[in-house]
């Protein structure tokens, strides 16, 4: 442990902690803009200066580390008036509409401006003439409002190894951009999310589509059909100020039918169908020799991940489709048959954690006669700018169910939420399946926790046709870690039985359309959430969903039947990535 | 009350039959954007962001303003109500200065929030802005007038709430604005600089002058010496500015916090609090006893004085020639203080952490410089306090309580409760019951004077006089005694007055948005702190008692005249 | 009580305090200015007699076009602009008087004789276009008549 | 009583005036001197007789004689007065003439009917004695010898009388609500700020039987229980403000006003206030805001003025027009107004009807007339010779009707169903040659000048539609502009505070629908 001296007070800390770190925890406030907790630390934009005695120059103190017996100031009129004059600078660089920026209220250069009481900004002339990108499906670019703070490049490049952005040209110029300048859709971005959730301003931005689902709504015409996905119930709160991983599941649906859906439904039913279905899918392949390891393929992020850069893995992919995708078919299917509703009629939106679910909505191969499973997917965020719209006072909502028949969900269905989770709910059901009898213990503790930094392991024991078997899986959240683990499947290196991979850090909990600040902290709580809602859940396994079991009755026949084939299970295509540019 | 059944987006609900259809919602938890709507103003239904649609009316209607009734069918979420509230939103934006970032409301403006809200991300009219000045010839209130959004509530405020009659609407139509009196600038008007308009304000518009950059530069310069004093009121509203409820107690953080800023000494106004009791509970005694003109009233609010100077200059003889407790503190300061810890008196500012934009105005008064200095250097309010402590990046929730300075710092419950509209006549009478008296009050809690309502009448057995008091907070209030004094009608021997709503804890400085609620909180927090304190008579303060003996020697004394009282100019109200 | 040669305490006089008299005290005593306006002092003294504070009191003369507190020719011209109006041909009177008398709408000639204003329908849509200076009332009117109009005036 | 051969009654209204009436009174007067015809020849100065220039009626022919200069008063005096061979050059409308001579005054007026305007033009207006001969005080002393106050709101009640203001909100119902509101104080408002662009039949009234008006008042007064009226009058009407003040004291002279009138209990005082040149005025609470002193910015409603109005009394505001048909209905009976007019709209109707025509001037038609039928027989057709483009009925805050819909009929029911609104009575031609964004313009202009200002979709809308239009106007608007004002428009129809924003886009929403191409036309090229 060192000892420092900041502001006057005295502070212990562990050695190779920064200044910045030794601040927080004396509950000093030191301003921040390129710096992301344990993940970048550049020093870049020189909002975090501090005064270190002896040093003549104000040092970053997210860079700099505590030396012992370091005397340091945060609060000097130098320091301060630093600050502020290098604010001044961004500012200066920065469109002043705030009034109609996407991030309005909940921009961190607005913060800051207002905590650090900018009142004038004395430079007012060129600024940078950075480009636009709003042809994407699933993210839109403000290049005139990047400060250049490059947290979007640390985590396309090395959180998530996509590398679909990088810095371009040099000073004055800078900008953080796609090769040859191409829009994102034509780049290897696989729409994840991760450079919207950390950028501090509204130069990333979803796609957003909130106006479609108004005029659906408002349509007399249409029928609209709304489903939430499992971990939006642990992070909506936060945008109204609850702490991360309160459950709001119930508000959800009281909210939405105040805004005026027709028909609200959860996607937790998918979830436990998906189950069903990857569950079945998964015997069929341990026991008549398939390809192995199987992968999950609910994250639609992953999957343009492999795509583009494991397409020789793609016979390891599940067919299954994503929760998503499964319960807009059985809206479009079985709910419309029973309603007696054309389906052409029905708009099907669903609240996602997701940007690049935007995507998968409009993927060609999902959907049928001429309609798409869903129409129009969100995020977590613009569902939350939904109910500010709808002026609706959420947290004194009342708790509400969704509607039946396909609102009924298990447990095993909410944990889809959390990185481990399809895995945990795919054994306790498939488990059960291969032995015939029920198991009494659903909590796979193994498969379950945030981890940042590669995979996690686990091997199961059961008995197949009575035989032993030490069942082997992996689980892993960021597609970092995903390219590790395909890069082990490849090199022959892996015996895993089955793996289950999700594209955002710690899953959908921290998917690339949650609110935003998302921090590792964060993530976490959210995670707790998850699993204590699926510990007060009265129902935990997906095979004893009592809708799911009518489902299967009324319409699908069974799992990995004809018409689950059909309805519930995709392909894949190998994406070719700047194919535009050979022409 | 009874009860009626309403159709709200197509749920029933039962409410009280006096409400408004904006109140209904919110029972129902539909919050309907407001802009022109004040909980504390008259209802003006002009600025249509809370339009809704009724049943069987072609147009819509305000909901701020529309009495609910009987079976009444009301939708708040239509396609066309909403395109008409974010039309009127696109309307006012359109009108208004895009420089959120380095705007003084920047994340704490209504407007800002109202459009991210809304969803607003694009203005289809181009930006037309007024070409204004900002105005801040007063020194205590600044004008910015192109942030102006014409919805009216600082004219409310200062015409009903106060009746003071200093701003209102000029022109009409599109060229319609909020404009001081005759055009002039607000120093040439009645205004008393109370600041309700200030706390009203939804947008950047009207904003107290900081002067945060002044007390910084003290700070970091070795040679001055910076004392500062706190009011009884910062202690219960400034934790709303830092996230907390309203009503958070916070003395000891605040304590801690001014240290963290570096001020050399921090001391309360609460100790001069109790000095102002013993002087102005002398000079009651003395005006009952040698027929003195009565009723007496109070003196410690600034916008109260300078309203009573212009309104109504000929009861002058019936206010407390007692200086306020900010100006009492800052006198001996730079007398009695500087001597004790001998230090060079010219070296020496006082900064005072007030409640009230009208205090940055009395600090500035010629004949407050009876230390041989300005006796107070600078006023800051609550929020420009707030300012300073998110600039130095105080993390106010998890600070270390602190406590004040000695022996500026050491006060009374008596003190506390000048906070609150009838805090004065309660420690007043606390004091001058146990002088006259000469026997120990038993219930301290006189709650007969307490309370959020304009007006308070009492009377107290004092020996054997029947004390009549009375107790007003806010002008037009205040008007309604002072009218019956004027008429002869009123038979009080002791008058409480405050500029603002509920006493200082509603002050023109306080956090904003502001409403009654807030004020029950913070009302209620400050009782709280005097039912905490060791000492709640202001006679029983050790401080005090040394002051007396070692400085001032008596009350009413020569040095206390000479320090501690002031006189009063008459000004002419129809400037 | 005599303010820029108006005898304002005599003129209020004339009014109880009852309320309801302010519009026709303001138009009595503009009419006897003869600068067409209300000054300041004046504005006070009616503030003083009515009761009513002094901004309510702005605030009303800024609201009704007919007044002002600006000094104002002693000959007001009220151009009228509406559609009547316009669609037989007021734009070219209105020009007219703006080139005749070398001002814009809203100025005075620097003698102080005429003020150009612009204003909503006077009711005279029979003979329109029409303009009113003071309280005569000119109609049917042609660009070529107005230096004749102008000239009618001392 | 003197007894006079001839009557000449002379239009001494403001538009005489400026067409050189006093010049023609003159040159009379001094005729009839030098003829020595004085004693046999009384000259009545009247209000406004519905013709341009200086006209004059000569009883008991009936001959109207219009355009009379001075000039030929020496042969109107020789030939007609003297010789009795009526001048026919000077003669109203030469189609009519056999009808003239036959004294059939009314066939003249192509199916006129004339409650409201009965006196206009026929009485000297400065004259008490005139009005009472013709019934004038009639209907009063009847109401007040005969009538319960509850039986007079019945009897308006029944005769389904409605607003002239523009609203159209049954008057007996109105007066029903305050004559049940308790209170020791009410007031009767007659509102006289006639603002709306192209409007002056309030003015006609009060200029030409100020009389009526003030009876109206004092039934009305009566029947609610008030005992003290206001007019408030546009401040630039300065004839009607004398003729209505010289009224007044005519009527307090002979107890038609004032404590006791017809000695019964029934005391009643009226005032005039004055208009300060602001058409928001015209909206009741605005007016009432106004009388009181105050800017003239609407109220919210409720409360409505007919429970707490002027100085928080209960209170009626009616329009001049309204007014004016009361003492008639009261003497006629509600079944004789019910059977003018058409089912739902009972009564008559006064038209303004304006531009480019060959006879402006005044109408009063039973509802039900159509619109062609106004152009045509009344109007007769355009002055210029080209082809009418539409009319603008109700003044600017009206409807704009294209030419393919003149079929349109004008009453109440049968505009209300089509969205459209007589308003105050206005209806203006415009013929081709008009722009329509030119128009528009102006009309844009007019809102933009006179809105209050409370209200945000109103004053910052009629700012940004005036601005739509001046850039259409220069050609150098864009597509989506005209989405946008439509947008707009819709807006501040639905959401604006009073009835100026609800009301002003009317025109604009109209042009829309039926002249969207040619608006287009102000798109710059290329612009989206």
């Amino acid at each position: 442990m060192l000892n420092i001296n900041i502001n006057g007070m005295d502070v212990k800390v562990e050695k190779g902690s920064t200044i910045l770190e030794a601040a927080n925890k004396i509950g000093l406030k030191i301003p921040t803009l390129c710096h992301i907790p344990e993940i970048q630390k550049i020093g870049a934009c020189r909002m975090c200066l501090v005064d270190i005695e002896g040093n003549p120059k104000l040092q970053a103190s997210c860079t700099t580390p505590v030396v012992d017996g370091m005397i340091v100031k945060t609060n000097t009129k130098k320091v301060r008036d630093t600050r502020k004059f290098v604010l001044e600078l961004i500012l200066s660089d920065h469109p002043t509409a705030c009034l109609t920026c996407e991030r309005n209220t909940r921009c961190e250069l607005q913060t800051l401006a207002a905590e650090l009481g900018v009142d004038i900004v004395p430079f007012r002339g060129a600024t940078s003439s950075r480009g636009k990108d709003n042809d994407t499906l699933q993210l839109n670019y403000d290049g005139s409002k990047c400060i250049y703070c490059k947290r979007c490049e640390t985590m396309c490049n090395e959180v998530q190894t996509v590398g679909a952005i990088f810095s371009q040209k040099r000073g004055f110029d800078s900008e953080v951009g796609t090769p040859f300048n191409l829009p994102f859709k034509d780049s290897v971005c696989t729409g994840c999310g991760q450079c919207v959730l950390n950028c501090p301003v509204g130069a990333l931005k979803d796609n957003e589509n909130i106006d479609e689902v108004w005029d659906a709504i408002y349509n007399p015409d249409k029928i609209t059909v709304i489903q939430v996905a499992p971990s939006v119930r642990v992070t909506l709160g936060e945008e109204f100020g609850l702490k991360p991983g309160s459950i709001v599941t119930g508000k959800i649906f009281a909210a939405m039918r105040r805004m005026g859906f027709d028909h609200i439904f959860d996607t937790d039913f998918a979830a436990d169908l998906t189950i069903m279905e990857e569950g079945y899918e998964f015997i069929n392949r341990v026991k008549n020799g398939g390809t192995l390891p199987m992968i999950t393929s609910c994250s639609p992020g992953w999957v343009n991940f492999i795509e583009t850069f494991f397409p020789d893995l793609l016979p390891n992919l599940s067919t299954c489709k994503s929760p998503q995708q499964m319960q807009g078919a059985m809206v479009k299917t079985y709910f419309a048959e029973k309603m007696k509703l054309d389906p052409k009629k029905i708009v099907s939106i669903s609240v996602m954690p997701c940007t690049a679910k935007k995507g998968e909505a409009k993927r060609p191969e999902m959907g049928r006669d001429g309609y798409s499973d869903v129409d129009i997917a969100i995020t977590t965020r613009e569902f939350a700018k939904m109910i500010r719209q709808s002026e609706i006072d959420f947290l004194n909502l009342p708790d509400e169910g969704p509607d039946d028949p396909i609102g009924i969900s298990t447990g095993a269905g909410l944990i889809f939420g959390a990185s481990g989770g399809v895995m945990e709910a795919a054994l306790r059901t498939a488990l059960e399946v291969i032995e015939g009898h029920e198991i009494k213990n659903v909590d796979y503790v193994g498969v379950r926790g945030l981890k940042l930094d590669g995979f996690k392991e686990a091997t199961v024991s059961t008995q197949i046709d009575g035989n032993p078997v030490d069942v082997k899986v992996a689980v892993a959240s960021g597609l970092g870690n995903a390219r590790k683990l395909m890069e082990k499947v490849q090199a022959g290196e892996a015996d895993y039985h089955f793996i289950e991979i999700m594209a955002c850090p710690g899953g959908c909990i921290g998917g690339g359309g949650q609110p935003i600040p998302t921090t590792t902290e964060i993530r976490k709580q959210r995670i707790e959430g998850i699993y204590k809602g699926d510990k007060d859940m009265p129902i935990r396994k997906s095979h004893e969903n009592p809708a799911i079991q009518v489902l299967y009755k009324e319409f699908l026949g069974e799992p990995n039947g004809h018409k689950a084939h059909e309805l519930l299970h995709t392909h894949y295509t190998q994406q070719k990535y700047y194919e535009n540019l050979k022409k | 009350m009874k009860n009626i059944n309403i159709t709200i987006d197509g749920k029933e609900y039962q409410v009280p039959e006096n409400y408004t259809i904006l109140e209904a919602c919110k029972q129902a938890g539909i919050e309907i954007p407001v802009l022109c709507y004040h909980p504390d103003l008259r209802p003006e239904g002009s600025c249509r962001l809370c339009v809704v649609e009724i049943e069987g009316m072609r147009t819509f209607q305000p909901s701020c303003a529309y009495p609910v009734n009987e079976g009444m069918k009301v939708k708040t979420n239509t396609k066309e109500v909403r395109d008409a509230r974010k039309m009127a939103l696109e309307l006012i934006l359109s009108r208004h200065p895009q420089d959120c970032l380095v705007c003084e409301r920047n994340n704490s403006c209504e407007l800002q929030k109202l459009a991210a809200e809304f969803n607003m991300t694009d203005i289809y009219f181009s930006n037309e802005l007024p070409a204004f000045k900002t105005e801040d010839e007063s020194g205590v209130i600044v004008r910015e007038h192109q942030k102006c959004i014409n919805c009216g509530r600082c004219v409310r405020a200062c015409q009903e709430v106060q009746s003071v009659n200093a701003l209102e609407f000029f022109n009409r139509g599109y060229e319609k604005l909020v404009l001081p009196t005759g055009n002039k600038k607000l120093h040439e008007t009645t205004c008393t600089y109370c600041g309700q308009c200030i706390t009203v304000c939804p947008t950047g518009a009207l904003h107290e002058r900081d002067e945060t950059d002044m007390v910084w530069n003290w700070i970091e310069d070795p040679n001055i010496h910076v004392v500062v004093q706190t009011a009884p009121a910062i202690r219960v509203s400034i934790g709303e500015e830092m996230g907390m409820e309203p009503g958070y107690l916070s003395t000891e953080k605040l304590v801690g916090s001014l240290r963290k800023l570096g001020f050399d000494k921090v001391f309360d106004t609460d100790f001069a609090a109790d000095l102002t009791i013993i002087e102005e509970g002398h000079e009651l005694l003395h005006r009952l006893k040698n027929n003195g003109t009565l009723p007496m009233i109070t003196s410690c609010s600034p916008g109260w004085i300078k309203f009573m100077e212009t309104f109504y200059s000929d009861l002058i003889p019936n206010v407390s020639s007692c200086k306020s407790p900010q100006q009492m503190f800052g006198a001996l300061a730079k007398t009695y203080y500087v001597e004790k810890a001998q230090i060079d008196a010219s070296k020496v500012k006082v900064v005072s952490i007030m409640p009230c934009t009208a205090k940055k105005y009395e600090c500035n008064r010629p004949e407050m410089k009876d230390s041989g200095y300005q006796d107070v250097d600078v006023v800051l309010t609550t929020r420009e306090l707030a300012k300073m402590i998110k600039i130095a990046g105080i993390n106010f929730a998890e600070i270390k309580g602190e406590k004040y300075d000695a022996p500026l710092g050491i006060s009374t419950g008596a003190a506390a409760i000048f906070g609150a509209s009838g805090g004065v006549m309660e420690a007043a009478l606390r004091t001058v019951y146990e002088v006259v008296t000469n026997t120990e009050l038993e219930n301290i809690d006189l709650k007969m004077v307490r309370g959020m309502e304009g007006v308070k009448e009492a009377t107290v057995a004092v020996g054997n006089l029947d004390v009549k008091v009375a107790i007003t907070n806010g002008l037009s209030n205040a008007r309604k005694i002072l009218d019956k004094i004027r008429a002869g009608e009123a038979d009080y021997h002791f008058i409480e007055i405050m500029c603002c709503p509920g006493g200082c804890i509603g002050g023109g400085g306080q956090p904003r948005p502001t409403s009654p609620d807030k004020r029950k909180a913070r009302m209620d927090a400050i009782y709280c702190e005097d039912c905490n304190m060791e000492l709640r008579k202001s006679h029983k303060n050790p401080a005090i008692d040394t002051l007396y003996k070692e400085f001032l020697k008596e009350p009413l004394g020569e040095k206390s005249h000479h320090l501690l009282h002031t006189k009063y100019t008459k000004r002419d109200s129809n400037v | 009580m005599t303010c820029c040669n108006v005898d304002v305490g005599k003129i209020l006089k004339e009014y109880s305090e009852e309320k309801g008299n302010l519009m026709e005290i303001l138009h009595k005593i503009q009419n006897s200015s003869k600068e067409n306006y209300i000054c300041d002092d004046c504005m006070k003294k009616i503030s003083d007699y009515t009761k009513l504070p002094l901004n309510k009191l702005y605030g009303v003369t800024s609201f009704y076009t007919m007044f002002s507190n600006k000094k104002r020719g002693k000959y007001v011209i009220r151009m009228c602009e509406s559609c009547p109006c316009h669609v037989l041909g007021a734009e070219a009177v209105i020009n007219s008087f703006v080139d005749e008398l070398g001002i814009k709408v809203g100025e005075t000639t620097k003698d102080g004789k005429f003020t150009l204003e612009h204003c909503a329908c006077l009711g005279l849509c029979a003979v329109a276009p029409a303009v009113m200076i003071n309280e005569d009332v000119h109609g049917n009117l042609k660009p070529e008549m107005v230096k004749d109009i102008i000239a009618k005036y001392e | 009583m003197k007894f006079y051969r001839s009557h000449i009654i002379l239009g001494m209204d403001t538009p005489s005036l400026l067409a050189g009436a006093k010049g023609v009174r003159d040159t009379l007067e001094k005729q009839l001197k030098e003829k020595n015809i004085v004693n046999e020849i009384r000259i009545v100065e009247t209000g406004s007789l519905g013709y341009n220039g200086v006209s004059m009626i000569i009883y008991p022919e009936g001959i109207i004689y219009t355009g009379i200069k001075p000039e030929d008063i020496k042969e109107l005096v020789e030939e007609h007065l003297i010789k009795g061979r009526p001048v026919k050059r000077l003669m109203a409308i030469e189609s009519s003439q056999k009808d003239i001579c036959a004294g059939k005054q009314e066939k003249l007026l192509d199916g006129q009917v004339r409650i409201v305007l009965k006196n206009a033009g026929s009485i000297d207006p400065e004259n008490i004695i005139e009005y009472i001969a013709k019934d004038g005080y009639m209907a009063l002393g009847k109401v007040l010898n005969e009538n319960t106050p509850k039986e007079v709101i019945d009897i308006v009640k029944n005769s389904e009388l409605k607003g002239r203001g523009g609203a159209a909100f049954p008057t007996g119902k109105k007066w029903e609500f305050t004559y049940n509101t308790e209170s020791s104080q009410k007031y009767v408002i007659c509102n006289a700020d006639e603002g709306e662009p192209g409007t002056f039949k309030d003015r006609l009234i009060m200029e030409g039987d100020p009389h009526a008006v003030i009876e109206a008042m004092a039934i009305c007064a009566y029947a609610i229980g008030a005992n003290k009226g206001y007019i408030y009058v546009r401040g630039e009407y300065k004839l009607s403000i004398d003729r209505i003040k010289k009224a007044i004291k005519d009527a307090e002279e002979h107890n038609f006003l004032g404590e006791n009138i017809f000695d019964s209990d029934f005391s009643f005082n009226i005032e005039v206030c004055l208009g300060g040149g602001a058409y928001v005025c015209g909206e009741e609470t605005a007016l009432i805001e106004s009388i009181e002193g105050k800017r003239g910015e609407p109220r919210l409603k409720p409360p409505y003025p007919p429970v707490c109005g002027l100085f928080g009394k209960p209170t009626i505001v009616n329009n001049v027009e309204t007014l004016a048909n009361i003492p008639q209905i009261i003497l006629n009976g509600s079944d004789w107004f019910k059977k003018l007019g058409v089912k739902g709209s009972a009564g008559t109707k006064v038209f303004t009807i304006l531009g480019d025509i060959n006879e402006k001037g005044l109408i009063e038609v039973p509802m039900g007339i159509s619109l062609k039928e106004v152009f045509e027989n009344i109007a007769k057709g355009t002055r210029s010779g080209k082809k009418v483009k539409f009319a603008h009925i109700g003044g600017s805050s009206g409807n704009i009707v294209p030419f393919n819909n003149f079929d349109i009929k004008l009453d109440l029911n049968t505009l209300a169903s089509s969205d459209l609104t007589h308003g105050s009575g206005v209806i203006l031609f415009v013929s081709e040659d008009i722009h329509i964004n030119d128009y528009l313009k102006s009309v844009a202009k007019f809102f933009k000048h006179e809105s209050c200002g409370k209200c945000t979709p109103c004053r910052e809308g009629t700012f940004r539609i005036y601005q739509f239009m001046e850039k259409l106007n220069k050609k150098e608007g864009k597509k989506s502009d005209i989405s946008k004002m439509k947008d707009l428009c819709k807006v501040m129809k639905n959401a604006s505070f009073c009835g100026l924003g609800q009301a002003a886009v009317n025109p604009f929403l109209d042009a829309m629908t039926h002249f969207e191409k040619e608006m287009m036309e102000g798109v710059k090229e290329g612009k989206k």
